[in-house]
């Protein structure tokens, strides 16, 4: 039998991530059957499972990311119940409640976590600083003289790319360091109007302005990785990214700690602002094809996998109890804060990332996070059409 | 067109000339930009492009990335290169263009050699689908061909493209056939020919020039097309533009834009080709039939 | 006269009257179903609450306000007619100078024309890293242009909200000039030799030779080159998604990204239909004139 | 029952009705010529015959079997179009022998057949041609050996020498008539060249505006036209039309008109009729046909009632075998006929002798011919 | 020097030739016409004339001006073309007056002269409709027009009445003339049909393949032609070319023929030079026309030399006001013009009478007449 994966991760080394999944599979004699759709964050991927969904002949796994997982099982009957695997493996214990809110939205699991990340990250060139005498900073301010002193340097403070997500990426953080993660929680996961149009709120778009001052010119439809590239060859000093970025800087042989530097957005430290991938499960009608949809599921949350993949993906596992051998210094901070975050219980979904909200009222808030950014409105502003398109997109 | 069969009905001026030589070139070479970008990343080795400037020829070049985007480069899980989709387009293209083209040249030889009450208002809606944009019939078409079973195999994806590609055929043909002397088809009818024996003996021979503009159209349409081959092309049938997405958009990981290049020039191979070998006969064939000057 | 012996129809005769609309009704009936079929769905859609996939529940025009309530869709209209006007306007010149000029017994006319041709045959998904990176200040034009000595050459436009729109103006040309050139080659070429020459005898410089004769006698190809221009730049999408992505912010979102990022990546559905209903009329308000002249000029 | 009837037939496009109940027999080994100015319905009543319109009202019938819901397939009728519709993609020997193809012969007959056709038009040389690569006489024979291949109970022809240069067309008219002669076949002839109608048919049938004119012999139509319609479209340069009045002289009739500088002329005229006579006084129309004014030597040595007659030249046009002079009469122009050496000048007056045997006379309210 | 001088004019495409050595020159108020078969380089001179074709070799000047490099529109010519080329995008009014506005013409000018010309062509209540709506005589007084309005040097004609139906041919032959006479402008004509070569010039250049055949007035081109091709293009039916054998008989010479059942026929020449006298008893060729060919009461009589001659009739084809009957002598068809009314019948002998007054003699090898 084989399972058929809807997913776009193509980028060599999630590849040959994957491919550890694939033969782990193969061994248990289930073929894979490879569906790969990069483009756009998933988004041409969504576009092509919608119509295999709608034509009747789902995928057995599809990779996807937050609230796109909860509209999918509230889309009725199509998803596949994983209880069998869930409960072999004890999942209920050893994946964060955070992650299980989208990987068992009714009570059922649907979805099998394969990943963590983080997004409110710092990467640093520590040549850059050491050069201009620039220690790390642990607050806001400190953050905010820091990136003043690279720009009077002459180079480019803030590396960063002028696309939404990015933008929003950004604004995650920037809620988190006026707000504080209960504001955090109010504002963009509970959507609570009174918090979406509130001082607090102007204060994250007056940091979005702060920032914005320190990006060079040219930064609109920059790739992440090309801002990445910037930190990298000492161009910039700082990107405010997701562990991914990571692979960049491995990728260049650079090692953590010597040659860069990853720590929390001052100002949400003790804060993980998560995005999640997850193998959601299609219902499959014949029962070959269940069977090794649950084989895939128990293969997906397996420890070796999640550890193997993870060290090439550069994000944490989605369950707590795998060992941090063979991950990074980088990657074992993460994992420790992941493991603090969750029991201290701020563990928060992205907004950025579509874990805090509905695809619509993310996009809706993207419209708005990148107007503000591109100068179109002032932050009071921004906070009041904020709350206006979270309002028009319910 | 060969310049020297028609006598040149406009004298120009020595200057003149010059300067419309001046204006062609200027344009030509305002034309091949992107593909000469594409074309001279695509043999310089990745260090040469992240360090270097976009335009200089590369001092070291190298096949590498065509090697690589041709047939190990990651495309999903499997590092197969462009080769394997490649067969794919084929196989979809192929039959695609054909199955359209012959129901282009049939329609068209019906709206105009078999007219009937009503036979207008057909062509009418005929040409009007050539005009609707494709992203409002993923949905239902989706549903119509999991109705019908056809999801996610080649057969529907060709059933899809067939369908909408039959606007333009027929319009194609039967601008042509309009001009084709009836007279014909009635001595046929008189010399005993029934209806399919006059398209294919009588017709379709004479069909080369109109039959040219439709193959190149419907070609690079078809061969081009990313939605449709992504949403309905399942797993067995995913185009090369699929493919060339995949490797061309993976989100993370260092982008080896000489692969990309390379494989964006591989996955244009085709229609680049059809274009230069067919394309002679293209303004040729837009004179016989498509636009009435 | 004795009429009773009028033949019957022979089963031949019958046969060879239906065969024609037998023929034709596969093409029909697939046209019915796909085309008109899936456009009266999608009315229908528009005015339900689907959000992620199709639903049926009947909300009226409700989504219908919502999209012209929306900044992103009036944007979207604007850059559109922005788009529209220039490309067609652009396009049509420069196609109507190359193809008056390739026309004047040009020496290498058989390289040239390919050349012009080519782009037509190349989607964005292959061109639009090489458009990115020409357009990019940092790596493009501009950059080289710096290399090469010219300091204060300036082209930044993909990254300026005022004036990325033009950008897509300027690579969407780029793609269909050659085209309008071959429609228009065509056009010159099937114009009779005499009348040239008529003028000329008259007395007409070739200047008043194009601009009073040649042109005015060009009417149909500029009418077919119009018409595919113009639903080409209704239907643009691939070129924005491949250069700017919509961006910088949501400069140079059009109806049709505008549609499908409603549609398959926001989740409202209801919304997305409602905007390609929208469209559609836009379409229809080209395209009808047209076609009922194109169908009325064969009667 | 002629060998084709057309009987009472009636086209209408739309509600336009372009013919108008025609009705016309023509019987085995005929040659019927359909003649009219152009749109006056001819290819419509041609393509009926053929099958290739449908008939709004009538019957028509070949060989007493009416054929009105026949395919054109199953008439057993060939036709040559105007412009010949030659296959351009087959060599010439397969577009003779397509049609016999169509119909099943076997390969040896059609190659037989093939080839006695070929040797009958003197075409066996250009039997591996395309018909782009012939001659418009070539053409011409190719698409006539395609009809004659086929055996056919009538022939149709649409106008098949109009794409002819003048030259060509002489000699293929020729051809035609000799073919004919020998074959004895049936024919349908449309043309609107009124030489070519005279030469070629054994029945002439004049048509305007969807009717027929007149149905008669060449001599009949050309010698006594039912009306001035035939009269004017008969002949070239065609009968000169003249406004004059009825009067008694010498015991029989004449026609009264006005010379070029408004000298009273008399013409007698052979008839006598009653039927004439009730017009005396009023005005008619006297038609003289251009080759009944010459000068006095070149006049018709048989002629009866020959009549002198001095008048202004206005043109003269010397035509190499003839020349033509332009005088007037009653205020009309009048052509006549002249051998090419006479001695004639414009802006002098010239004595013209006029052959008035053949002249007819015409009612000019209800245009037709006032037979005697 | 004359008005318009074409002089050694000689016009390759690549290294083909195809006009060899063209020699005429046009005196004010001439009306020229080239006439010949298609292909044979007419509208390729009449292009050099008007500077749409450059000239490989030799000049043309026009008043004493050499224009082989002067650009079309400087020229002061105008030229009406086969097809009109009348510019469908304008009304008729626009159509005429473009020229002049090229010209810089002020409007009321324009206007006025627009006016006379409408009046003169008899088009004034066309002025404001478009080509496209016009009938071929009508357009072909549009394309008139638009040359009339210009008041040029030279007035160039390129087959302009070929798309016309006969019998508006004719009519528009006359006008044309009629213009001419008026105007007393120079014109160069080009046609294939030799009629209206023969009535509307003053004087014919005969060509063929390239070269001129035959220049001279219309008679001296009918009645003497310089040679067997101009002597059969001429004329319609063609001349007669007979194979014969020159005798001496009865004092003078005498054509040797066979009939058509082979009995020996003398027919008597009226020449009797020493140029023809050198060819006794050697093969020539005897040219008589069609009309000189006719029955006892037919035959001219102011002729001088008539001879009486009995053959058998092949084909005979009464075409209205003559009938053509075929014979054979010497092995060739022979065409004879008679009278409409004569008594003849295929396939029975008749007495021909044949007017040789007009008959010449051509050397079979060089095919051109011999001169007495
Ligand atoms: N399909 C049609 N619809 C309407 N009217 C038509 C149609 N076909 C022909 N007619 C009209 O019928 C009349 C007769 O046409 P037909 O073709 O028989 O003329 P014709 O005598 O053959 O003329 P010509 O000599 O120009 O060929 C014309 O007035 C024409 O306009
Ligand atoms: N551009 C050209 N290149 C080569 N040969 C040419 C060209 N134009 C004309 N010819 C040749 O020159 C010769 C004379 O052509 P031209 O058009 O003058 O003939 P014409 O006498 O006008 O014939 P018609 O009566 O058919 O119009 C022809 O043999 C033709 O094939
Ligand atoms: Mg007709
Ligand atoms: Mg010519």
């Amino acid at each position: 039998e084989d399972v058929e994966v809807l997913h776009w991760w193509t980028a060599g080394g999630e590849a040959a991530a994957l491919n550890v999944l694939k033969e782990d599979l193969a061994s248990k004699d289930i073929g894979w059957r490879d569906m790969p759709v990069a483009g756009g964050g998933g988004e041409a991927a969504m576009t092509a499972l919608r119509a295999r969904v709608t034509a009747g002949d789902p995928p057995t796994a599809v990779q996807m990311l937050g609230f796109d997982i909860l509209d999918w099982a509230n889309q009725g009957d199509v998803l596949a119940d994983l209880s069998e695997a869930a409960t072999a493996e004890n999942w209920d214990a050893v994946i964060p409640a955070a992650i299980q809110k989208f990987a068992k939205p009714n009570g059922t699991w649907i979805a099998a976590p394969v990943n963590v990340h983080s997004t409110n990250w710092v990467w640093a060139n520590k040549a850059v600083l050491d050069e201009l005498g620039i220690a790390q900073p642990t607050t806001w301010d400190e953050f905010i003289a820091a990136l003043q002193k690279v720009k009077d340097s002459g180079k480019v403070a803030l590396a960063h790319g002028g696309q939404p997500w990015q933008e929003a990426t950004i604004f995650d953080s920037a809620v988190l360091a006026s707000g504080g993660p209960e504001f955090y929680q109010k504002s963009m996961i509970d959507l609570d109007p009174e918090a979406l149009n509130s001082p607090e709120m102007v204060a994250a778009f007056d940091k979005m302005e702060q920032l914005r001052g320190f990006v060079d010119d040219n930064f609109s439809g920059r790739d992440w990785n090309l801002a990445s590239a910037m930190v990298i060859n000492g161009e910039a000093a700082f990107q405010i990214m997701g562990d991914w970025a990571k692979g960049e800087f491995l990728r260049a042989d650079k090692v953590p700690g010597t040659d860069f530097l990853c720590f929390r957005v001052p100002g949400t430290e003790g804060v993980v602002t998560f995005n999640s991938d997850e193998f959601v499960m299609f219902k499959q009608n014949d029962d070959a094809a269940k069977a090794a949809q649950i084989e895939m599921a128990k293969a997906a949350e397996s420890p070796e996998f999640q550890s193997a993949f993870n060290i090439v993906k550069g994000s944490v596992p989605a369950r707590t109890d795998v060992s941090d051998e063979g991950f990074d210094d980088c990657g074992k901070q993460a994992m420790k804060d992941l493991k603090a975050a969750s029991e201290a219980g701020t563990l928060l979904g992205s907004m950025g990332h579509g874990h805090a909200n509905p695809a619509a009222v993310k996009n809706a808030m993207y419209d708005v996070i990148t107007a503000h950014f591109n100068g179109e409105y002032d932050s009071a502003t921004a906070a009041e059409e904020l709350l206006n398109a979270v309002e028009g997109a319910q | 067109m060969s310049g020297g069969a028609q006598d040149q009905a406009i004298r120009t001026g020595r200057v003149t000339r010059t300067f419309i030589y001046v204006v062609l070139i200027f344009f030509a070479l305002f034309y091949l930009l992107p593909f000469f970008i594409m074309l001279i990343n695509s043999i310089k080795p990745l260090p040469e492009i992240t360090g270097g400037n976009m335009m200089a020829l590369p001092t070291d070049p190298t096949i590498e990335p065509w090697k690589s985007a041709w047939s190990t480069a990651q495309i999903g899980v499997e590092a197969t290169g462009l080769k394997p989709y490649f067969m794919n387009s084929i196989l979809m293209v192929v039959p695609a263009v054909a199955i359209s083209t012959i129901l282009g040249a049939l329609n068209g030889y019906i709206l105009t050699k078999w007219r009937f009450r009503g036979d207008n208002l057909i062509f009418g809606l005929l040409l009007f689908s050539c005009f609707i944009p494709f992203q409002i019939v993923l949905i239902p078409m989706a549903m119509v061909l999991g109705k019908i079973g056809l999801a996610g195999s080649l057969t529907g994806l060709i059933l899809v493209h067939v369908v909408y590609g039959i606007g333009f055929g027929t319009l194609y043909f039967r601008n042509y056939y309009a001009a084709f002397p009836t007279e014909l088809v009635r001595a046929a009818m008189m010399d005993g020919a029934g209806f399919f024996r006059i398209f294919w003996r009588i017709m379709l021979p004479v069909s080369g020039p109109i039959a040219v503009v439709c193959i190149i159209w419907q070609f690079t349409n078809i061969w081009n097309d990313f939605l449709f081959g992504v949403s309905f092309g399942g797993l067995d049938a995913q185009p090369v533009t699929v493919a060339l997405n995949n490797l061309v958009q993976s989100s993370t990981g260092v982008r080896e834009y000489n692969v990309h290049f390379a494989a964006a020039i591989l996955a244009a191979l085709p229609t680049l080709l059809v274009y230069i070998v067919a394309g002679r006969y293209f303004v040729r064939g837009l004179m016989a039939g498509s636009v009435k000057g | 006269m004795a009429r009773s012996d009028r033949a019957p129809q022979d089963m031949r005769t019958t046969l060879q009257n239906w065969l024609p609309k037998l023929v034709l009704s596969p093409s029909l009936a697939a046209m019915m179903v796909f085309v008109y079929g899936f456009i009266i769905y999608t009315i229908y859609l528009s005015f339900t609450n689907s959000k992620m996939l199709p639903s049926n529940e009947i909300i009226g025009l409700e989504n219908y306000t919502r999209l012209f309530g929306l900044s992103a869709w009036t944007t979207a209209l604007i850059n559109l007619a922005i788009f529209a006007s220039l490309y067609i306007v652009i396009c049509i010149a420069i196609g109507l100078l190359l193809a008056i000029f390739l026309d004047q017994k040009i020496r290498g006319e058989g390289v040239l024309r390919p050349i012009y041709l080519y782009p037509m045959a190349l989607s964005f998904i292959v061109t639009g890293t090489a458009w990115k990176w020409l357009l990019d200040p940092g790596i493009g034009l501009e950059n080289t242009m710096h290399l090469w000595g010219w300091e204060s050459f300036k082209f930044g436009w993909i990254k300026d909200r005022n004036y990325a729109i033009y950008t897509l103006v300027i690579a969407a040309v780029w793609q269909s000039s050659g085209f309008v050139m071959a429609m228009f080659l065509a056009g010159l070429r099937g114009i009779d030799n005499e009348m040239l020459k008529a003028a000329q005898i008259d007395g007409a410089s070739n200047w008043n030779l194009y601009r009073r004769i040649v042109i005015p006698l060009l009417r149909p190809a500029f009418l077919s080159a119009f018409v595919i221009l113009a639903h080409l730049a209704i239907k643009s999408y691939d070129l924005v998604i491949a250069l700017t992505g919509g961006g910088p912010g949501r400069a140079t979102e059009l109806p049709a990204t505008f549609m499908y990022s409603y549609t398959f990546t926001r989740n409202q559905m209801g919304v997305g239909a409602a905007s390609a209903v929208i469209m559609l009329m836009g379409v229809a308000a080209v395209m009808v004139p047209y076609i009922y002249a194109e169908v009325k000029e064969s009667r | 029952m002629p060998f084709l009837d057309i009987d009472n037939v009636t086209k209408s496009y739309g509600n336009v009705e372009v013919l108008h109940r025609v009705d016309i027999g023509v019987e085995e080994g005929e040659f019927l010529v359909l003649v009219g100015p152009s749109g006056c319905g001819k290819s419509t009543l041609l393509n009926m015959i053929a099958g290739l319109e449908n008939i709004t009202g009538g019957t028509i019938s070949i060989k007493d079997r009416v054929v009105n819901d026949v395919h054109p397939s199953k008439r057993n009728i060939a036709m040559v179009f105007q412009s010949y519709a030659l296959y351009p993609n087959m060599t010439v020997g397969q577009n003779i022998t397509f049609g016999m193809e169509m119909h099943g012969i076997p390969k040896p007959e059609r190659e037989q057949k093939l080839a006695e056709v070929a040797k009958l038009l003197q075409i066996e040389q250009l039997l591996a041609r395309k018909p782009g690569q012939l001659s418009g006489g070539q053409r011409q024979r190719v698409a006539m050996g395609r009809a004659l291949v086929r055996d056919p109970d009538v022939f149709l022809f649409d106008e098949p020498l109009s794409n002819l240069d003048a030259k060509l067309r002489v000699d293929m008219r020729t051809e035609i008539k000799k073919l004919h002669q020998r074959l004895k076949s049936t024919i349908v002839y449309v043309t609107h060249d009124q030489i070519e109608a005279l030469t070629l048919s054994t029945r002439i049938a004049v048509m305007n505006k969807g009717y027929v004119q007149q149905l008669g012999t060449p001599k009949e139509v050309y010698d006594t036209p039912a009306n001035m319609f035939v009269a004017s479209f008969m002949g070239s340069p065609s009968m000169n039309l003249l406004p004059a009045t009825l009067r008694e002289a010498n015991g029989g009739l004449a026609a009264e008109l006005t010379g070029a500088e408004g000298q009273q002329i008399m013409l007698n005229l052979s008839q006598n009729g009653p039927n004439l006579r009730s017009y005396l006084g009023k005005p008619v129309i006297l038609g003289i046909r251009p080759e009944a004014i010459t000068d006095a030597d070149g006049v018709d040595r048989n002629a009866k009632n020959t009549q002198a007659l001095r008048n202004m030249v206005h043109v003269t046009e010397p035509a190499g075998s003839d020349t033509f002079v332009e005088t007037s009469l009653s205020g009309k122009a009048c052509i006549a006929r002249m051998r090419a050496d006479v001695d004639v000048h414009a802006g002098q007056p010239f004595d013209f002798v006029v052959n008035m045997d053949k002249a007819v006379v015409f009612d000019p309210e209800t245009e037709d011919r006032i037979v005697d």
